[in-house]
């Protein structure tokens, strides 16, 4: 023990051998890790042929339990995996039968039965029944934990049953236009009714029980998830064999990949990286109409469910005036063009133009062009004259001097943030881009801290939710809570949101929901920015196309439905090819780059020795 | 002048194990009380920061405002701040770190998945990276001012200067994407392909391979420490009288370099090895991200975009949590390695 | 017979980065097989850079001229092989400070086998080696159990032994012992030193030993030679030169190692306290009963004073001595007050010291402290005149500041004191600074200088300097001194009276001529019989 | 008569001692680099008002293509706003120098007070601040700053705060060696017989002894707290509204910079940081030489 640090000249010698030691300790460590999952890959083993279709992803599963899993990553593999009531026709997102044959309501609209499909299977080989249906909703309705993700669905049920194995009824308490697109993951009971603690489920037993298209079969964290094709789909078996999800950190890599043909399908591409794939070759690109809108809210007076204000909202944004001249100082096709590369829609009403009913523009009449210099009439005339030193002050003799809150993390909003400062600032308006973490943006937009801030939602087929979110009902309890946007309590907005949600005549709803977004314009609370393409890419080697949702102007992932990945068509090259056939050169290629190293350090090694001698 | 010591007596050799016992157990009480700290600063720096987690996690999705209420019960944000910190000592002793808000799953268990792949990272560049630093210091020291000694303090400075992620940027466009002819040779993401022929032998030259990028840019920007400590400390012990008693024994040189000066350098640098620690988990957050290596830097990546609070706070408290003991276990390793200090 | 080591004319030179500094010039010396010849000269001189030479083992920016043949062989004409086979096996070297020259991360015995192993023609197996390790501890007097001792774990004799048995091993007909004693005390540099004479003189080894105390080599060697600025100035027999020393730097380094009891060694004035005897009796600082202790690593309490009674009488000089680690320097700090007693009281003037505030600047004031070290005792970032002028400046400064600092420099023998004022430490010569350091402390015009070790760190040229001003200050100045001090003869040249510390008590107090001419405590005795001396050395 | 010390000739040699340093200095090539480099850089940036015009940062004025190569009229290319690279990374330096100085110098404050306290006052006060010290010594740094940018709102203030709070315990410890060496010094001992005070000691001997190995130190840290501004900006935690060196590379990485192959938006950044970081490495390593006599080339 006493020569570890002494004899120097015998631990040179054995440096390189310990650090092949190390290695081969790391490495083997490893081993275990791979082991892990083999029972579960065994019975499909990676080369065994078929068509896999691989889709590079940027978001992690936040959780596998359907119950739980918020995000799009994780939403988007539930419709994969279990079946919901109802679904979205890829057309138009119409609502169309799923596991659902057909329903009805009462006269009262208060209670719905659902008939559900005979011959439909678990992966385990049980039967799908109306018990599944009835004990999914009820554990949702009972057990907190179990609302996590989809409680919304279930808040105005007042009872769920299953009278036989084919038929669900459900009760609300008040009648509801939402009630034929439930879109909560339907899970077996026999599998679901022996966990007593859902929200410390992970669900990662593999493969995972599920009656979709897909069954969920290995899953490395923060790497891929792998799904194999249903053979026993009730809608028929997919196009392809397999299904992968693959991780990555930045999107870059993502593209990277894709160009190397690692994977098959890439989503979320920034505008450049969207250019920079035009005339690649094998691959082409999708540009699709997104469900999100961006927008900036000025802070109009935040007011709690009360009706007491709250928040530190710049008293010159409670004028509709302020409001609309800031409006009118935003160049929404600069901002299109520049932040979005042109790969957006300029922002208008409030719904995004994917869901053509309800997308509302304002008539000319009604229209606020981009105009510095009405602004700065319309300001003149409102009363707020500019300062010494060239700031506008209000009727109080405050300056206007804003806090922009932004997403810290989102280069959407850094950019979004240099340019509404210095449009606003040739208005007389200072602006104070404040970049927070996210966690910040929610807690004060909810507690009306703020003069401006960007917000943004996904928009579903059915627009009740963002619509819901610019009511009065939606402002914050005293006690904390509630889910606010733009604090807008407008008691003309709210009575057209009241008639839309009890009508279920379609035109009729629309209508209303038309004249809902005509009254938000008008407000100015909410300033609708623009509404971002979603742009993807895919080998046009491996696939022919995709099933898009809608179909015109469409996305393939992501989808209110699995369509996309259901009805991928590969081409007769991804057929025949075999997987991991770039894999063995790599190999070769580092077994070579050790075998070289080694070679130099040996023969360097032994030439100091021959000569060492010679030296001093 | 030393006049508390007294020349005429012999002082006698180790005087039996209390003394060392009473060191270790010092050292370990000293990082168990680091460790406590860590723990307490993870918890009130992530605490005390304003926001609503809760909102940020059903991001983009239709959610009740009971929902709401109800995760935020479920994750304790709705005690007072007293009640919170004692059950997070509490949970803490049994190893729960809480639940990660975007995986919905517990923290120890996300970083217990992630954990290997790190070690796998940080263990193969930090051995690398202290070999070749070590024997590049090594020769530098020795012909202090020649031309071996400047071009290799000139490279590993250049290289230790470059920011760690953008050094993983240009390698994974050079490597990994390819420029101009050179094709793409090392994989761009990930730890391991999903396709890769069964077989341990296959595997682990997958993961090698895989390997490759993100453990050379950890070792470019990290071994210039090394280097450097070790060229420093072997200067230092250059001008040692004992080198001249071994030169005057009639020593070859490389033997007087390798039988004294080194050892005697060595020791120091053990110890400022551990202390750069933080540098290297510094630099697997960077290059795991760049390289989409899934471990726990890229866990904390993560968790920050979010931010996932009782994922950072976890991740924090194990990774700052892992260099106190690396460094409370040097004390201990050098203490042996050194005579001096070891029966003190 | 051929001489074992013979030099001439060898000249060594630094190239140095301004301009190259002969450290050595045109030295001739011849060692017979068995001779021993003691090399002098006080530090700087070039006596080490002319041993190291014979080994070639100077840096590369020194040149060597001349011829040096070593066992008949030119060593300037030997292969690196040839050289490396002719290091340790013809000549070795003890080296001084072992602590410093052995590796500090290998045991001895490990240390001392290398050379074994390395000139051995056959290879040997671990057993001889370790048996011939074994017999040369027990030839310098270190059981054999300590072999795997490592050097930090002995004491700084035994590491000195432990570098002769290292020198021995090879059998050579040459040792070189560069200052082989010089960091060790009285006592055990007595035991070293005859130690080394008698191995050597069994085994008919030549010994070249090099030290700046002459009363050591004359200890020790037949011939000395007395080495200055880079010149052999003396050689001759060791007897003759102490005696009748020709060139008169012999005798300063001579004078520098005063003979114990020799009435021409008393400096002129010392014993003779001035002024009127009743006002001069009473003491002016004094200890009663002080104890101090440490704190050692283990958290022990360490006596390092015990119950010290010492009074320092206004206009007399007391010298204090004792070992290394006897507790004087503790001592001295606690008279300063710069450390509190744990038990027992400090009195000045009559009056416990003062604590703090005020009264303890005050204090300070009158009490001040004279280094050993007057390199280290100076801020090499101050000026001459910065460093006198601290004083007053800490005690609120003063009107007359320039003028009180050129007087304090004059008075420290620093004329003309404008010269000096501008100049920083590291222009001044050793001696220069500790007259700068006095005038620091007389500018505050104190009644009692603390001079601890004041001449330790100086060459034999400057030391009688130094003590005459020490002398000249009590009898013009009228301020007491109290010297710490390990050296009897510093004691012998300039005390009043002395005491002699052991162990953190003082054992015998009494007037100079009777304490070391005529010592009651064994202890006394021990000690000035362990000083080197001319009568004692080898004839 | 009366001897004032001769100002002109004290100031003669404090010059002379500082022409010796420079001439050390000078014989170290790489400092010299490093200095010649700096001085460049800082003269650049702190003429960047005088020498372009910031209307070319103005999202909303620019009228240049986005992601366009290198051409004549935009040298260096432009981002994704169409902004020129050139005009980019000259402003940039400006904040990432600005932040790598002011978290050197906050650390530097930090870790000379602690290290001074720690080594001149004994007691539970030295041990305490030990204690701190080694603590935050082993705490990564990055991931501390991580934490603490994650907690604060973003901006400049911090990003330095952060930096600086997380990179001052090396500087503790190289002061606190410091002052335990140069209190050993005997004229401590001296000024304290003298009768000089904490204050005295402090301020006359011991920060004179030490603060130009702390000038040195700071130097160094300034090279890893510009590095660590760019990795925090990375990470995304930096304020994206400020033009920094980290920033720029952020947003070259956020656009799709790498898959565009726009090398002309990568390149120019981390070039910048990485030949400021060299160069204030070099310029500290040439400095610690001057100071460090020991470290200069002796060798037997």
């Amino acid at each position: 023990m006493i020569t570890v640090g002494v004899r120097s000249s015998g631990a040179r010698r054995a440096a390189p051998r310990a650090l092949l030691l190390i290695l081969t300790l790391l490495l083997a460590a490893l081993v275990p890790a791979f082991g892990k999952h083999e029972p579960a890959t065994a019975a499909d083993s990676p080369n065994g042929g078929g068509v896999t279709l691989r889709v590079g992803i940027q978001q992690e599963f936040d959780s596998l339990n359907p119950f739980l899993g918020f995000s799009l990553a994780s939403t988007d593999v539930f419709r994969l995996i279990y079946p919901t009531l109802t679904t979205y026709s890829a057309e138009d997102f119409s609502v169309v039968p799923e596991l659902a044959t057909d329903w009805k309501s009462s006269e009262d609209k208060l209670t719905w039965t659902f008939h559900i499909r005979r011959g439909v299977h678990w992966s385990d080989g049980r039967p799908v029944t109306a018990h599944d249906v009835a004990y999914t909703f009820k554990r949702m309705m009972n057990d907190p934990a179990a609302a996590t993700a989809n409680g919304n669905y279930v808040d105005n049920f007042s009872s769920v049953t299953a009278p036989d194995d084919r038929t669900v009824v459900i009760r609300t308490e008040s009648p509801q236009a939402t009630m034929r697109s439930i879109a909560a993951p339907i899970v077996p009971r026999h599998v679901w009714s022996r966990i007593d603690n859902v929200a410390e489920f992970a669900n990662q037993r593999m493969p995972v029980v599920g009656s979709g298209p897909f069954v969920a079969t290995e899953y490395r964290p923060q790497q891929y998830l792998t799904l194999r094709a249903n053979e026993d789909f009730w809608r028929g078996a997919p196009t392809v064999d397999r299904l992968r999800f693959v991780n990555f950190e930045n999107s870059d890599a993502a593209v990277q990949a894709l160009r190397k043909g690692e994977i098959d399908v890439v989503r979320d591409l920034t505008p450049t990286q969207f250019d920079a794939l035009r005339g690649t070759d094998d691959i082409r690109r999708v540009r699709g109409k997104g469900r999100r809108f961006f927008e900036i809210v000025l802070n109009p007076g935040a007011a709690n469910s009360a009706g007491d204000p709250i928040g530190t909202g710049h008293p010159a944004l409670r004028d509709a005036r302020v409001r609309r001249a800031i409006d009118r100082a935003i160049d929404r096709e600069r901002l299109v063009e520049r932040v979005l590369g042109g790969y957006g829609t300029v922002g208008a009403g409030y719904l995004p133009p994917i869901f053509e009913d309800y997308y509302w523009t304002p008539p000319p009449e009604a229209r606020r062009p981009f105009s510095i210099e009405a602004a700065n009439r319309a300001l003149n005339e409102a009363g707020y004259p500019r300062g010494p030193d060239g700031v506008r002050r209000g009727p109080s003799g405050r300056a206007l001097d804003f806090e922009f809150v932004l997403h810290g993390d989102s280069p959407t909003d850094a950019l979004v943030g240099k340019f509404v400062k210095e449009w606003l600032s040739r208005l007389g308006i200072r602006v104070r881009p404040q970049p927070v973490s996210d966690n910040q943006v929610n807690q004060r937009t909810t507690a009306g801290d703020f003069d401006m801030v960007v917000s943004g939602w996904s928009v579903n087929p059915d627009p009740d939710y963002v619509l819901r979110l610019q009511t009065c009902g939606a402002r914050p309890k005293p006690g904390g809570g509630g889910l606010p946007d733009s604090f807008l309590c407008d008691r003309r907005y709210d009575e057209l949101y009241a008639q839309q949600l009890a009508e279920f005549d379609h035109s009729r709803r629309v209508d209303l929901i038309r004249k809902a977004q005509r009254r938000f314009h008008r407000m100015a609370t909410g300033l609708i920015l623009f509404y971002p393409n979603t742009l993807e890419a895919y080998r046009s080697d491996r696939f022919a196309g995709f099933e898009r949702q809608p179909s015109e102007g469409g996305v393939i992932t992501a989808q209110q439905g699995y369509w996309g990945y259901y009805g991928a068509r590969p081409t007769e090259q991804a057929r025949t090819a075999s997987g991991g056939a770039g894999y063995r050169s790599a190999a070769f290629v580092v077994v070579g780059v050790l075998l070289l190293g080694a070679i130099v350090v040996v023969s360097v090694a032994a030439r100091r020795r021959r000569t060492a001698e010679h030296r001093e | 002048m030393t006049d508390t010591r007294d020349e005429l007596e012999t002082r006698g050799p180790a005087s039996g194990p209390p003394p060392l016992l009473r060191f270790v157990a010092a050292k370990v009480g000293g990082g168990v009380v680091s460790l406590f700290l860590v723990a307490v600063l993870g918890f009130f720096l992530f605490r005390v920061l304003p926001g609503d987690p809760a909102r940020t996690m059903t991001r983009s999705t239709p959610v009740s405002a009971e929902q709401l209420a109800a995760l935020r019960h479920r994750f304790g944000l709705d005690q007072p701040l007293y009640l919170q910190f004692r059950d997070f000592l509490l949970n803490l002793l049994h190893g729960d770190l809480g639940t990660s808000y975007i995986y919905n799953r517990p923290v120890a268990e996300l970083i217990v998945e992630r954990i290997g792949p790190t070690v796998l990272l940080v263990g193969t560049a930090t051995v690398l990276a202290v070999l070749v630093g070590l024997w590049m210091g090594t020769r530098a020291a020795w012909r202090q001012g020649g031309a071996v000694d400047r071009w290799f303090t000139s490279v590993g400075l250049t290289l230790w200067s470059v920011p760690t992620f953008w050094l993983g940027l240009l390698l994974l466009m050079a490597f990994g994407v390819g420029v101009g002819p050179l094709p793409g040779l090392f994989p761009v993401a990930g730890m391991s392909s999903p396709d890769v022929p069964p077989g341990v032998v296959a595997r682990v030259l997958d993961v090698a391979h895989h390997l490759v990028l993100p453990c050379l840019t950890l070792v470019a920007v990290i071994y210039a420490q090394f280097m450097m400590v070790m060229r420093t400390s072997l200067l230092e012990e250059m001008g040692a009288e004992y080198l001249t008693t071994a030169r005057a024994k009639g020593l070859r040189e490389d033997l007087v370099r390798r039988r004294h000066a080194v050892p005697n350098a060595l020791l120091p640098t053990v110890t400022l090895i551990f202390l750069h620690l933080g540098l290297v988990v510094a630099g697997a957050i960077t290059v795991e991200t760049v390289f989409s290596w899934p471990g726990l830097g890229l866990l904390t990546y993560e968790a920050l975009r979010v931010p996932d609070l009782p994922l950072l706070q976890g991740t924090f408290i194990v990774l700052a949590g892992s260099v106190i003991v690396m460094n409370v276990l040097a004390e201990l390793i050098y203490r042996l390695l050194d005579p001096r200090v070891r029966d003190s | 017979m051929n001489p074992i080591l013979r030099m001439d004319g060898v000249s060594v030179t630094y190239r140095g980065s301004v301009r190259p500094r002969q450290a050595v010039i045109d030295a001739n010396l011849t060692l017979e097989p068995g001779a021993t010849l003691g090399l002098a000269g006080e530090s700087g001189c070039g006596k080490t850079s002319l041993a190291l030479a014979v080994l070639r083992l100077l840096p590369r920016s020194a040149d060597v001229d001349g011829t040096i043949l070593l066992d008949g062989q030119d060593i300037e004409r030997l292969t690196w092989g040839g050289l490396r086979a002719a290091r340790w096996a013809s000549a070795s070297v003890v080296f001084q400070g072992a602590m410093h020259a052995l590796n500090p991360v290998r045991t001895i015995a490990d240390q001392i086998a290398e050379p074994i192993r390395l000139h051995s023609s056959e290879r040997l197996s671990a057993a001889v080696s370790r048996a011939r390790v074994v017999e040369l501890l027990e030839r310098v007097e270190i059981p054999a159990r300590r072999r795997d001792a490592y050097p930090h774990e002995l004491s700084g004799g035994q590491r000195q032994r432990v570098m002769i048995a290292m020198a021995l091993a090879c059998e050579p007909r040459l040792i070189i012992a560069d200052e082989p004693t010089t960091a060790l005390d009285v006592v055990v540099q007595s035991q070293v030193l005859s130690l080394l004479r008698r191995l050597v003189a069994e085994r008919g080894i030549a010994l070249l030993m090099i030290s700046h105390d002459l009363s050591v080599l004359a200890a020790s060697c037949r011939r000395l030679a007395v080495m200055y600025r880079g010149r052999l100035v003396e050689e001759g027999p060791a007897h003759r030169l102490a005696s009748a020393p020709e060139h008169e730097h012999t005798g300063e380094l001579a004078a520098a190692f005063p003979t114990i009891g020799d009435t021409a060694s008393r400096y002129q004035g010392a014993g003779e306290p001035v002024g009127a005897a009743g006002s001069t009796r009473r003491p002016l600082l004094s200890a009663e009963g002080v104890s101090v202790e440490f704190t050692d690593r283990h958290r022990n309490r360490v006596p390092a004073v015990r119950e010290v009674d010492l009074d320092v009488t206004g206009d007399e000089i007391l010298a204090l001595v004792g070992q290394s680690g006897s507790g004087k320097t503790t001592l001295a700090r606690t008279l300063l007050g710069l450390r509190r007693p744990d038990t027992g009281v400090v009195h000045y003037d009559g009056r416990p010291i003062p604590t703090s505030g005020r009264r303890l600047r005050d204090f300070r004031g009158n009490v001040q402290l004279v280094l050993q070290d007057p390199t280290g005792a100076l801020n090499p970032r101050h000026t001459v005149y910065e460093a006198v002028a601290e004083g007053l400046r800490v005690h609120g400064g003063a009107a007359d500041e320039a003028a009180r600092v050129h007087e304090a420099l004059e008075a420290a023998e620093l004329r003309p004191a404008e010269e000096f004022a501008g100049r920083f430490p590291h222009e001044l010569s050793g001696g220069q600074r500790q007259r700068v350091v006095i005038a620091g402390a007389l500018v505050l015009c104190p009644r009692v200088l603390v001079a601890d070790e004041p001449v330790a760190s100086l060459d034999a040229t400057v030391r009688g300097e130094i003590l005459a001003l020490l002398l000249r200050l009590r009898r013009e100045r009228g301020v007491s001194s109290l010297v710490i001090t390990h050296d009897l003869g510093l004691a012998w040249n300039i005390a009043d009276r002395v005491a002699v510390m052991r162990a953190g008590a003082i054992v015998e107090t009494g007037p100079v001529e009777r304490v070391l001419i005529d010592p009651e405590h064994e202890y006394t005795t021990e000690l000035l019989a362990a000083v080197p001396s001319f009568e004692r050395s080898v004839s | 008569m009366s001897a004032p010390p001769n100002p002109t000739g004290v100031t003669g040699r404090r010059v002379a001692a500082l022409a010796e340093g420079w001439r050390v200095y000078r014989a170290d090539r790489g400092g010299l680099f490093g200095l010649a480099v700096l001085l460049l850089v800082v003269g650049l940036a702190l003429l960047a008002p005088v020498l372009t015009r910031s209307e070319g940062l103005d999202v909303t004025r620019v009228r240049g293509e986005p992601l366009r190569p290198p051409s004549a009229t935009n040298w260096l290319g432009t981002d994704e706003s169409g902004r020129s690279v050139l005009l980019l990374t000259w402003w940039g330096a400006r904040m990432s120098l600005l932040v790598g100085l002011s978290a050197a110098a906050l650390s530097m404050v930090i870790g000379t007070v602690v290290g001074l306290l720690a080594a001149h006052f004994g007691g539970w006060v030295a041990t305490l601040l030990l204690r701190v010290t080694d603590f935050f010594l082993v705490l990564p740094a990055l991931v501390l700053a991580i934490a603490l940018s994650t907690v604060l709102s973003r901006g400049v203030f911090t990003i330095v705060l952060a930096i600086g709070v997380t990179s001052w315990p090396q500087t503790a410890r190289l002061v606190r060696a410091q002052t335990l060496t140069v209190e050993t010094r005997p004229y401590i001992e001296r000024a304290r017989a003298l009768g000089g005070g904490h204050r005295h000691l402090l301020g006359k001997h011991v920060l004179p002894a030490v603060l130009p190995l702390v000038f040195a130190t700071t130097t160094l840290t300034v090279a890893s707290a510009i590095i660590a501004e760019s990795t925090l900006s990375f990470l995304g935690l930096g304020d994206p509204s400020m033009i920094s060196w980290g920033s720029m590379l952020k947003s070259a990485m956020d656009t799709g910079a790498v898959t565009a192959g726009a090398w002309w938006y990568l390149l120019p950044p981390g070039l910048g940081i990485a030949i400021v970081v060299l160069s204030f490495t070099l310029c500290g390593r040439a400095l610690e030489t001057v100071l460090n006599p020991r470290l200069r080339g002796t060798r037997r």
